[in-house]
């Protein structure tokens, strides 16, 4: 599985993309969310401070119940501020 | 729609997407430029960072419903990533139908839209340092947190 | 504001505007076109008759009205008179602000009240002789009357 | 009284502008349409058919109970279609 982080939550976890393999259970972003503030614990920090982190999986925006799979690549980032 | 670190020129876009179209009655554009001060200090420089490949979907799928929800003739999106400086072009949309009003009121949905989501961050760069910029959406509740999560300082 | 017989092109108008000002973030614009059909017939060309001295002074009372209702840096109306080809631009409007929602709502009303107050009057060319165009505002009563006024028919 | 006839208007009093004396007892642009219709034809028969006709002194739109005076510049012409 893909992970890629964005703006300011690429400069907390250090790298804009990883490779990780989905642990057995892990089955939401929400799940995954919670694997990956162990990995980073800046990570965790900021969704800890306020949950303003966005998330897409395969390149579409979706809500954290939305399902995550091995092969997927998901993405997490802040609320954009492009226009 | 295109994506590209390049300026870009609005009246040769714009010409471009009326051109040999005599059905057209009326084309709406927006342009966006890098302004020289936000938040009460003077910028050197603005960089947006996005996120390739679902950037240039978010602005397909915002072109598509636009399309759908009013007979244009035409429209056009052009993004900037990357660093520009104060007065540049960072964005264009424009589009172009024979009815006024749906010109005009897709050209608003369509920066609108895209504002909320396409994938691109804006980082701002001036006196003190960068500072990512927030998202204007936010409420005052998310805004305060938002400052939490970054520490609201210049990184 | 101008009112003038030449082109313009929109381009270099949307150019000068902004420059020199990068406390601008967005500018709106509108281009009207002459479309080559209308009311099913195809065009030949399109000729603008207007009132010198009072189209002028209802384009700056349009224009001042927008100063002020919305915080805009710029703003812009160049509308043309006379004969004109299909495809050719007749009327900009733009606006330019710091913020997005003034530049854009602001242009949209500068295209309405100008096309209810601005005093032009389109006459069309084509097949089958000239035709003095309808107000779209008229309701359909109106509209009914304007026929018998005008014969409906073809000058 | 400086009189000014636009589009189609122009083409039924067959003069784009023309000078005249308001006469006693005319003291809106009502009754100045009535005085005007008695020298043109059809320009009462087109007021007379749908009323369609817009006036404006010294170059304001105005209404048909607008007050009109000799030196006013008066104007009448269809509903604007510029833009």
């Amino acid at each position: 599985m893909k992970i890629l982080y964005f703006a300011w939550l690429r400069q907390r976890t250090g790298t804009p993309t990883e490779t990780i393999e989905l642990p057995d259970g892990v089955t939401t972003v929400a799940g995954l969310m919670a694997h990956l503030g162990e990995r980073h614990p800046a990570f965790a920090e900021a969704v800890g401070a306020g949950g303003i982190v966005r998330c897409a999986v395969n390149q579409r925006h979706v809500d954290r119940d939305h399902p995550v799979a091995n092969g997927d690549e998901v993405a997490f980032f802040p609320p954009v501020t492009g226009g | 729609m295109r994506v590209q670190a390049e300026p870009f020129d609005v009246g040769q876009e714009l010409a471009q997407l009326t051109a040999g179209n005599t059905g057209i009655g009326g084309v709406a554009s927006f342009t966006g430029l890098v302004r020289e001060f936000a938040g009460g200090r003077r910028l050197t420089s603005m960089t947006l960072e996005h996120y390739p490949g679902m950037t240039e979907l978010e602005l397909a799928r915002v072109e598509a419903e636009a399309l759908a929800r009013w007979p244009l003739d035409a429209s056009l999106i052009v993004h900037r990533y990357g660093k520009m400086l104060p007065g540049e072009p960072i964005v264009l949309v424009a589009t172009a139908s024979a009815h006024r009003h749906a010109a005009l009121e897709s050209c608003a949905f369509l920066i609108d839209w895209l504002k909320t989501r396409a994938t691109f961050w804006k980082f701002e760069e001036g006196e003190g340092g960068g500072l990512w910029v927030e998202a204007k959406e936010a409420d005052d509740a998310a805004t305060k947190r938002w400052h939490l999560a970054t520490g609201g300082e210049l990184v």
